[in-house]
């Protein structure tokens, strides 16, 4: 028991520091892009601490402070769903609690508690923003939903744990080489996920300055960004454990999500924004058509 | 009048915890996008490759609710004046003025205009002055490393100072801005 | 009297874009209603630059007014030097020497440059491709450090006086500008697949942002904006001033009408600029490089009116320069072409115009709020 | 004696009336009163001496000769039983009518008793020359009582009436002539006695006659345009007495006629009834209306006349007639209002009673002989019986279409207030009584459902349903406060609907069920529209119902045609499949908790019966389980995506209902124990959730007085508990873990990848994260955002409403952390159905699994409670207090807001979302029903091009269908 | 090309001056009853169907406002200016906003800064430049703005030392600005 809670408790530690980190890593990797040298890796740290401390903050109601306990929990939650590093079972965490079908709810459960915060603090760029992402969430999990499908039944489990342990026969039993359609409308589900260009319409700066956010400040806001990094770092787990075969060890996992991690970033930096129904256009057609085939491949 | 008391040492748990906090806030300024002058034009190099501001920490929020420093960047016309006053009061402790531009500490060569006010400190706390017109990007560096050495130094209580003479600097306000529509101060 | 529709509250969402606003550009605002992400109103907001330029040229000498003038304009300060100085020598027959003309003419190109790299680049940025518009602002920025050589100045430069410029170009700036000239167009094609390429680039701005043909004439409007229209219209070309009649150069147009055109005009503006920087390199001739002028602290310019014309990046750009024979001008009417593109024009584009939209059309009409407000 | 009395009573008053009112009018009244009260005595004795009352046999008689000799010299009457019956409503109403008479024409008063009298005299005729004379004085006096007034269309309604008698005297005459020369005989049995061409000829004129003047199709043309001219009260006198008479006199006639096979009028009958029907919908003054109904129930008569025989017949034929007559009566009396005298509160049910009596809905008298009658029908004459049930769901269209655009403003006469109260009365005590004597048809004893648990479960959500929706009722005001009443009929029936042991039970709490609530929608404010719409579609899922019950002869529900009937009439009673229309409707004007009670209880009578089917045809599978769960996931897709769209706060709550009642068919449709475990846990969780919405619904517009999005918005401030109620119940509809909705996802995909139908699950789960869409603007557009200045007065709801919330919230609190404990009960129950195929979840303790999933809501409850707990304390813990600033303190950039109004971003909320839909092709239901309903109308149009208003072409056609008789009963014989 | 419009003009108005010509170059200046006569005919037969400034001159010394309305021909890139004197009392002329929509936005500024009415502009006195602006409109020669400048934000700094450090204040000494001047001399 005690061991459990000492494995949840780590799992969150480290994975806020391995988001806020990998942020850090983000923000250098697109400075270079743009040809400047960019932040040091540890500014998030930085900014999550000036945030925390900031002296005043300001709140519109209920809802609007409760945002932030919503986001957070909500990312715990994901979190602590996916099993961290295959064959230590210390670090399944609360996998046992729930499938695949659980993950995608329970992935709602924070982005809710943004949405009504948002819509709490009377700001309409708020607004726009989450009927926004409202809409395009509603798009690109479908195609998620149906990679996520084809997958579990092609192996006949929904259990992330059985997901992975299928995965373990070498690189080509990776789902991602098993199910490449499936794999690829996920991965392009995940762009959207990320809120990466040219699907990043939420935060958007230059159009809703900046979004379901806008109005929060100081403490509340460091409470958001954490929860925005581990709820990253969560996702990134689950799609590592969904389609590269999952952690063996942590250095794999270190490995792995830090190179997925990349992805959005590489793309997002030569891509500008979609329109909102441009986006949810696209993720219709491309992504989900994609999973249709190993969908239809698994049902044949 | 003296402070008679000595000055208090230093290890205090949370006068420790201060410090590291003021370290985090001047290595951490948000600037709230707003240009509110020519001054402007030169912020933009300073985001990209050649000057780069974010290596300091230094990043632009387009929400002054989220952001540490106000740039006013030159002359302030007094239909700015009541935007800046708004944004300033927006913004959320601590919080810091950086002013660019000689306009901003004396009226430069707009002393003599109708719309322009001339010295902008007694409207608003200024932590920062950066002169020149228009400052070269190294001088607003310069400024911005001033201000992080002064927020480490715990000196840079603009925001303080405001609060506590805000009668002074309502009254100031008040008398430029004829038609005054400004909800009262809020944390 | 019923409720209007555009303005219902019940039925549409009231809000400021700007000033305090990442999209905007420069220090002016937009209220617009809307109706879901439609614009059904909008109203252009401007006046916080306002500096009252015009009041304080009363007051001035003729030539204290040069570090005045360049201010109105900020991204490219010589124009106003230029159009200023232009009305002066018409109004006192001071005759410019060609080497002079040469010089003014490779300073409002490189100028031209500038501008048309930061908006090109800011054009995507706005769409949120940084990455375009961080390039494009630092290639400016090599151009920015040959104005630093050449005047001392990165910005305000107030290097055209009457009668010519402040100073001759320092030995070897010729091989300066061919090399800045050389690592933009070094970079150029990046950047063109970053952007002109970029197939969302061309799903934001395509059919967008559309500016009729027959608002031309209507709104009377000029640069880039007209020329994405299909207009030819270009005072370098039709009204020429200082050397343009001695270098060899087609008027840069569209057809597209949307901001895609506009973007493609400003690329094609940035070879057009880098063309005309290397013939003006090429045949510059030797000589003095200004006319000496009477004692400016008693310089009277004789009674006359004159409105002088300058292309600038934005299009034509206008002093309608007074002189009652005094020591001070009478009257400095500064027509900047943002005028009519960021208050009729924009009013008009923006209704209907999706609240996405909004900033991306008004990069593409490149308003630049001091200039109407002065 | 008294039958003689009975019978020349009113004759003797008209003489007296006719000599008495110039000199003394009141005396004259006094007298007819007497007279007639002491001819109402005689009948209703002359009832009780035949047996009438018990309505098994009604043929019962007693003869009655009158002066000497065998007619035509004399009269000779035979007073049936069921005559009796009608002579009492004839009398009743001429009572009830007198009145109004001697106050407008007095001198009309001896036409009145000459009405009845011919009236009474053509009831119990048994010679058919005797007929004719009554026939004549009827037409006369009819023509006299219509011309009485001196305006232009009873004059023009009084002349073709005179027209048509004109043309039925000649034709009759020559019948008569026919028939006194191949006999020698004028009695009605001679008829019977004919043979060869004169038969014929006797039988093609009589037949012409009767059809004229019953008014049936196709020649109802004078009788439409008789009761539209003239004046409501004769066409109240005059459907209640002649035409009643003259109705059940061609009963006794029709069987008699030479035609060979009598199944013909059963053909011209139902032929008659469809199309005229049809015409009827298009019809708009309240007399046409009346006249269609009246050709309906003529058209009955034909194809009773064709298809049934003996005691049955005349029983049925009574019961039909009388009624709907008396019905008429009343609505006559209360249409046509020609002085402002407001009705408040009762004038709906006053109005309703005779409208459902011609509807023929249950309990009223008429619906138990439409209801044997169909069941005759269906049994022995199939096609007849589709063309009856459609004429008949037509008929009930437009009705309810008179009624709800009258029953905004029932204005009532104040003299006929009393005639109609009576009228309804009387027919709401026959409803009780023949109720009552039909009692043994109902059956209680062995549920229709045969398993107990499943029983139990509905019993209970029924129950649980209709109590929680009760305590919210008693904070209304005005018109509406009168629901509370139909609520709990309506409830009530549901609640006993389960233990409905035969088809006729259930079909009879269902339909009383579904019309209470009718009602009770009626009584909301604006209701219009949404009753009308609600009562066709409940009438149109009542007859599929009645029809799949009677095909299946006998047993609830037989496979094949039936089945498919009844499975249709559950989903129009969900609003599945492009039916919702009903939903969005009515559900937007309901009053008060009436919209929580029929989304949330209501709307599960219809899975009851989807259950019912499956367990009685299969035994838990439907052979079209696929085409269900597919209708249902693309319902559930659909109407999500309209909701997002809806801008009413209770129009979009309609959507989401319907949309969530998608998944409930999926499960159902899957046939397999994990589905139906997923289809009932989503049922109950359905009527938790939606009940508090539609109650925290009921609040909102209880304190702000509307429901649209644009006015609302900001309300958390002012109803902070409402909020957190319904911000429960989108939660758990939105399918989010922890809360009860997952649940029902979770069993369903799990359910429909066990079964392998993927598609659907991608459907599905498409649809349920396009609730996220919905359920969002639901709680920004009333609760978040900005506070109107309009809705600044808006305080917490009452706690009548907000108990049963807290109930609701908590339910879903428990189901959601703990549904285990319905899990264990659900699990077994279903496992003991056979015919549902498929493994059971496995239970233990707080784990569920099945063959490919797990789920333990406890931990993940615990958890997300937990973290939430741990984050909250933290953020208190460490001294930091935000302040709250006002709601315009917004980053403006740098401007003032300038007001909430105006900042309030609602209308068009997802427009890029509609924007990005643009490319699919727009099929919207209602664009489709809209279609229907124009091509039923064009239809009607044809039909009705027949009926040209022109007295001459009536005529005509009483010619042309003679000819046509004389063409097909020629050839045919 | 210019030398046609001049004929054509000089034909309808006979007491029109010219007050320049050069080869795509024409200033006019007209009577005041016949300038909008002019412009019209400019715009409708002419060729010079593009407004492109309405400006302004206050001739006080006459007491006229000079207004001058600049068209141009896109076509044959030449401008043609026409000017006409109004009287500055309660000065009224004509709106150009059913001809030119761009108009608008040039009357609404001429209206504020020199106080001109524009009967016929659907916008005018809504805000331009200036906000709440209640003095005399600036831009007329009786407006004396660095008078107005003095009266309301103060006078200018006096430049005391030449090296700005010391006017703006050392960086980490106590603020040399005029607050904190003021909480020196409380001291």
């Amino acid at each position: 028991m005690l061991a459990n809670f000492t494995s949840v408790a780590l799992t969150i530690v480290g994975a806020l520091t391995w988001g806020l980190l990998l942020g850090g890593i983000s923000r250098s990797v697109t400075a270079r892009i743009h040809g400047r040298m960019g932040p040091r890796v540890t500014q998030n740290f930085i900014d999550l601490w000036k945030l925390f401390r900031k002296t005043s903050s300001i709140h519109h109601g209920g809802m609007f402070w409760m945002a932030p306990m919503f986001r957070i929990t909500g990312a715990i939650c994901v979190l602590l769903m996916v099993p961290l590093v295959i064959g230590q079972n210390i670090t399944y965490n609360m996998s046992f609690a729930g499938d695949v079908f659980l993950l995608i709810y329970i992935m709602f459960f924070g982005c809710l508690g943004m949405a009504l915060g948002a819509g709490n603090s009377g700001h309409p760029y708020a607004v726009i923003a989450v009927s926004r992402g409202l809409a395009q969430m509603s798009s690109y999990e479908l195609s998620f939903s149906i990679a996520v499908v084809a997958i579990a039944v092609g192996l006949h489990t929904f259990k992330i744990e059985g997901i992975v342990a299928a995965q373990q026969a070498g690189i080509t039993s990776w789902n991602i080489f098993r199910f490449p359609f499936a794999s690829a409308g996920a991965l392009l589900a995940f762009l959207p996920m990320q809120m990466a260009y040219p699907f990043g319409i939420v935060l958007a700066p230059q159009e809703i300055p900046i979004g379901p956010p806008t109005e929060y400040s100081s403490r509340m806001l460091s409470f958001m960004l954490s929860g925005r990094a581990l709820f990253g770092v969560a996702k990134l787990i689950l799609f590592v454990s969904l389609l590269f075969g999952g952690a063996s060890s942590w250095l794999s996992l270190f490995v792995k999500t830090f190179l997925l991690y990349m992805y959005p970033i590489v793309v997002s930096s030569v891509f500008p924004r979609f329109r909102t129904e441009q986006s949810i256009r696209f993720l219709w057609f491309i992504p989900t058509t994609l999973a249709l085939v190993d969908l239809v491949r698994v049902m044949l | 009048m003296y402070c008679n008391q000595p000055p208090e040492k230093p290890g205090n748990k949370k006068e420790l915890l201060e410090k590291i906090t003021n370290m985090a806030r001047a290595n951490s300024l948000w600037v709230t996008a707003y240009g509110t002058g020519c001054g402007a034009i030169e912020l933009r190099p300073l985001h990209t490759s050649r000057f780069d501001m974010e290596r300091f920490g230094i990043a632009m929020r387009p929400t002054p609710r989220q952001a540490d420093v106000l740039i006013i960047s030159g002359y302030l016309a007094t239909k700015t004046l009541k935007r800046v006053i708004r944004v300033y009061e927006q913004m959320q402790d601590p919080k810091y003025i950086v002013a660019l531009g000689s306009c901003t500490i004396n009226g430069g060569m707009y002393f003599d205009s109708y719309n322009t006010l001339n010295v902008l400190d007694k409207y608003l706390p200024v932590d920062v002055y950066v002169m020149g017109c228009m400052p070269r990007p190294e001088a607003i560096i310069d400024g911005f490393s001033l201000l992080m050495q002064k927020i480490k130094d715990g000196r840079a209580q603009g925001w303080k100072h405001y609060k506590e003479n805000l009668d002074y600097y309502r009254e100031n306000q008040k008398k430029i801005i004829t038609d005054w529509d400004l909800p009262d101060y809020n944390w | 009297m019923g409720v209007n529709p555009a303005t219902d509250p019940k039925k549409t969402t009231h809000l400021f874009f700007g000033p305090q606003h990442p999209g905007v550009t420069g220090n002016m605002s937009i209220e617009m209603w809307f109706d879901g992400d439609q614009i059904t109103k909008a109203i252009t907001h401007v006046g916080y630059l306002h500096r009252g330029f015009e009041k304080l040229m009363e007051k001035r000498l003729w030539i204290q007014n040069f570090p005045l003038v360049c201010r109105i304009c900020v991204p490219e300060p010589d124009i106003n030097e230029e159009c200023y100085a232009l009305a002066i020598e018409e109004l006192t027959g001071i005759e410019v020497p060609e080497r002079a003309k040469w010089i003014r003419t490779l300073v409002l190109e490189l100028a031209r440059l500038a501008v048309n790299l930061m908006a090109f680049g800011g054009q995507a940025g706005t769409l949120g491709l940084g990455t375009a518009a961080m390039w494009g602002i630092t290639f400016r920025d090599f151009v920015l450090d040959l104005f630093e050589e050449l005047t001392g100045a990165r910005i305000y430069h107030i290097f055209i006086l009457p009668g010519g410029v402040r100073r001759d170009l320092p030995p070897g700036f010729e091989n300066r500008v061919e090399k800045v000239l050389g690592k933009i167009e070094e970079r150029l094609p990046e950047l063109d697949r970053l952007v002109l390429n970029n197939a969302i680039f061309k799903l934001r701005t395509q059919n967008v942002g559309v500016v009729k043909p027959e608002w031309i004439e209507e709104y009377g409007l000029v640069g880039p904006v007209a020329r994405g229209s299909g207009s030819v219209r270009d005072v370098r070309k039709d009204a020429p001033y200082e050397i343009y009649n001695k270098l060899d150069f087609d008027v840069v147009t569209e057809a597209g009408n949307d901001i895609f055109a506009r973007a493609m005009v400003r690329r094609r503006e940035i070879d057009l600029s880098i063309s005309l920087i290397r013939q003006i390199l090429s045949g510059m001739p030797k000589g003095p490089v200004a006319t000496k002028l009477p004692n400016v602290t008693e310089w009277r310019v004789p009674a006359g009116e004159y409105y002088s014309r300058v292309e600038s990046s934005r299009g034509e750009y206008g002093y309608y320069v007074v002189s009652d024979g005094s020591l001070k001008p009478r009257r400095v009417h500064v027509r900047g072409p943002s005028y009519v593109h960021a208050v009729p024009l924009l009013e008009r584009m923006l209704v209907g115009a999706n609240i996405a939209d909004v900033s991306n059309i008004m990069v593409s009409l490149t308003t630049c709020p001091p200039e109407i407000e002065r | 004696m008294v039958k003689a009395l009975a019978i020349f009573l009113p004759l003797l008053g008209a003489f007296i009336n006719a000599w008495l009112p110039g000199k003394n009018p009141k005396a004259s009244r006094v007298v007819s009163y007497l007279l007639l009260t002491a001819g109402l005595a005689a009948v209703v004795m002359l009832s009780i001496q035949l047996g009438a009352w018990n309505l098994n046999d009604l043929s019962n008689s007693v003869i009655l000769s009158t002066g000497v000799g065998a007619p035509p010299l004399s009269i000779n009457l035979e007073i049936t039983a069921g005559g009796t019956l009608a002579a009492i409503v004839m009398y009743a109403a001429t009572i009830f009518s007198l009145r109004r008479f001697a106050l407008t024409t007095p001198r009309s008063q001896p036409l009145v008793l000459g009405l009845l009298t011919a009236s009474l005299g053509l009831l119990f005729a048994t010679d058919i020359f005797n007929s004719f004379v009554f026939l004549e004085i009827g037409s006369i006096v009819t023509i006299g009582l219509t011309a009485a007034c001196r305006c232009g269309s009873r004059w023009e309604a009084a002349i073709k009436a005179a027209l048509v008698s004109g043309l039925v005297t000649i034709l009759y005459l020559l019948a008569v002539a026919a028939l006194y020369r191949s006999t020698g005989m004028l009695t009605l049995e001679a008829l019977g006695t004919l043979t060869g061409g004169s038969a014929i000829l006797v039988a093609i004129l009589l037949l012409t006659v009767i059809v004229t003047e019953i008014k049936a199709y196709p020649l109802t043309g004078w009788g439409l345009d008789f009761y539209q001219g003239t004046s409501s009260i004769v066409a109240g006198l005059y459907s209640a007495t002649w035409s009643l008479a003259v109705l059940l006199w061609a009963a006794k006639v029709l069987p008699l006629l030479p035609v060979g096979n009598p199944i013909i009028y059963a053909w011209i009958g139902a032929g008659g009834l469809v199309l005229s029907q049809l015409a009827g919908l298009r019809a708009s003054s309240s007399g046409r209306i009346m006249g269609y109904s009246t050709s309906a129930y003529a058209s009955l008569l034909l194809v009773a006349a064709g298809t049934t025989t003996g005691a049955f017949y005349t029983q049925i034929v009574t019961v039909l007639m009388v009624f709907s007559s008396l019905a008429k009566f009343s609505l006559f009396m209360l249409g046509n209002p020609e002085k402002k005298d407001r009705w408040s509160g009762y004038g709906t049910i006053l109005f309703l009673a005779p409208v459902l009596v011609l509807a023929g809905i249950p309990p009223m008298p008429v619906f138990w002989a439409k209801f044997s009658f169909l069941a005759h029908l269906a049994s022995n004459f199939p096609v007849i019986f589709y063309a009856v049930l459609t004429g008949l769901f037509l008929e009930a269209v437009y009705l309810f279409r008179f009624w709800s655009a009258r029953s905004e403003k029932v204005r009532v006469e104040r003299a006929s207030k009393p005639s109609a109260v009576a009228a309804v009365l009387l027919m709401l005590t026959a409803a009780i009584w023949i109720t009552r004597m039909s009692w043994g048809m109902l059956d209680f004893s062995g549920s229709i459902i045969a398993s107990d648990g499943i029983r139990n479960i509905f019993h209970g959500l029924f129950a649980v349903g209709t109590l929680l929706c009760l305590p919210g009722v008693f904070n209304r005001t005005g018109r509406e406060k009168n629901y509370w009443f139909w609520l709990l009929i309506s409830g009530a029936a549901l609640t006993i609907l389960p233990a409905a042991g035969n088809g006729l039970t259930f079909y009879l709490l269902w339909e009383i069920s579904a019309f209470a609530a009718v009602i009770g929608v009626s009584k909301g404010v604006a209701a219009k529209n949404g009753t009308f719409w609600y009562a066709v579609f409940a009438s149109l899922s009542g007859y599929l119902l009645l029809a799949g019950i009677l095909l299946s002869k006998g047993s609830f529900v037989i496979a094949g045609l039936p089945a498919i009937l009844l499975t249709i009439a559950a989903l129009v009673k969900m609003g599945q499949f492009g039916t919702h229309l009903w939903n969005i409707r009515a559900y937007p004007v309901a009053p008060g908790t009436m919209p929580a009670f029929l989304a949330g209880t209501a709307s599960k009578a219809a899975v009851l019966l989807l259950v019912a089917v499956a367990l009685t045809t299969t035994g838990g599978a439907l052979p079209w389980g696929r085409v269900l769960a597919w209708m249902g996931a693309l319902t559930a897709l659909a109407t999500a995506m309209l909701a997002a769209f809806a801008p009413d706060y209770r129009k979009m709550l309609a959507y989401a209902s319907v949309s969530q009642l998608g998944f409930v068919l999926m499960g159902l449709g899957l046939a397999s124990i994990l589905g139906w475990t997923a289809a009932f846990y989503q049922t109950i969780h359905h009527l938790i959730f939606k009940m508090a919405l539609f109650l925290g619904a009921a609040g909102v517009v209880y304190r702000t007085g509307t429901s649209e999005f644009n006015n609302l918005g900001g309300l958390v401030k002012k109803m902070p508990w409402t909020f957190a109620f319904t911000l429960i119940a989108v939660i758990s509809f939105a399918s989010v873990p922890p809360l009860a909705g997952f649940g029902g996802k979770w069993l369903l995909y799990n359910g429909l990848v066990e079964a392998g139908w993927l598609p659907v699950l991608i459907v599905g789960m498409f649809a349920s994260v396009v609730a996220f869409l919905y359920s969002f603007r639901l709680l920004h557009g009333v609760f978040l955002g900005q506070l109107s200045p309009r809705n600044a007065h808006a305080k917490e709801a009452p706690l009548p409403l907000l108990i049963p919330q807290a109930i609701l919230a908590m339910a879903i609190m428990v189901l959601g952390f703990k549904p285990t404990i319905l899990l264990n009960f659900l699990v077994p129950t279903l496992e003991a159905i056979p015919g549902l195929s498929g493994l059971a979840p496995v239970i233990q303790g707080d784990m569920v699994l099945t063959a490919m999933g797990t789920w333990n809501a406890w931990m993940v409850g615990l958890m997300v409670m937990g973290f939430f707990g741990v984050a909250f304390v933290f953020f208190w813990i460490s001294g930091h207090k935000p302040k709250y600033v006002g709601q315009l303190d917004l980053g403006f950039a740098g401007e003032m807001p300038p007001s909430a109004d105006e900042v309030h971003y609602s209308n068009n909320f997802f427009r890029p979302y509609a924007r990005a839909l643009s490319f699919l092709p727009k099929i919207h239901a209602e664009k489709i029903f809209r279609g229907t309903t124009k091509t039923f109308n064009m239809l009607g149009d044809g039909v009705r091009a027949l009926f040209t208003g022109d007295g001459r072409t009536y005529l005509a056609h009483s010619l042309i269908f003679l000819l046509l008789l004389f063409v097909f009963l020629n050839g045919g014989m | 090309m210019i030398d046609k419009v001049k004929k054509e003009l000089e034909i309808r108005f006979p007491l029109l001056k010219l007050v320049r010509e050069q080869h795509n170059y024409l200033h006019v200046k007209v009577e005041r009853v016949s300038a909008m006569d002019a412009i019209v005919m400019a715009r409708t037969s002419l060729g010079h169907s593009v407004l492109q400034l309405i400006s302004t001159v206050d001739r006080i010394e006459d007491d006229v406002f000079q207004m001058t309305w600049i068209l141009e021909n896109y076509s044959a890139c030449t401008v043609l200016l026409i000017s006409a004197d109004y009287p500055r009392e309660n000065c009224i002329v004509p709106s150009l906003c059913q001809i030119w929509p761009a108009a608008s936005a040039f009357e609404r500024e001429i209206f504020e800064m020199f106080g001109i009415s524009f009967p016929g502009n659907p916008r005018e006195g809504e805000d331009f430049l200036l906000e709440g602006w209640k003095d005399t409109p600036p831009m007329r020669r009786d407006f004396e703005t660095e008078e107005y400048a003095m009266r309301v934000y103060g006078e200018r700094q006096p430049r005391e030392h030449l090296d700005p450090r010391q006017y703006i204040g050392d960086i980490v000494g106590e603020w040399n600005t005029p607050m904190g001047r003021k909480r020196e001399e409380e001291k």
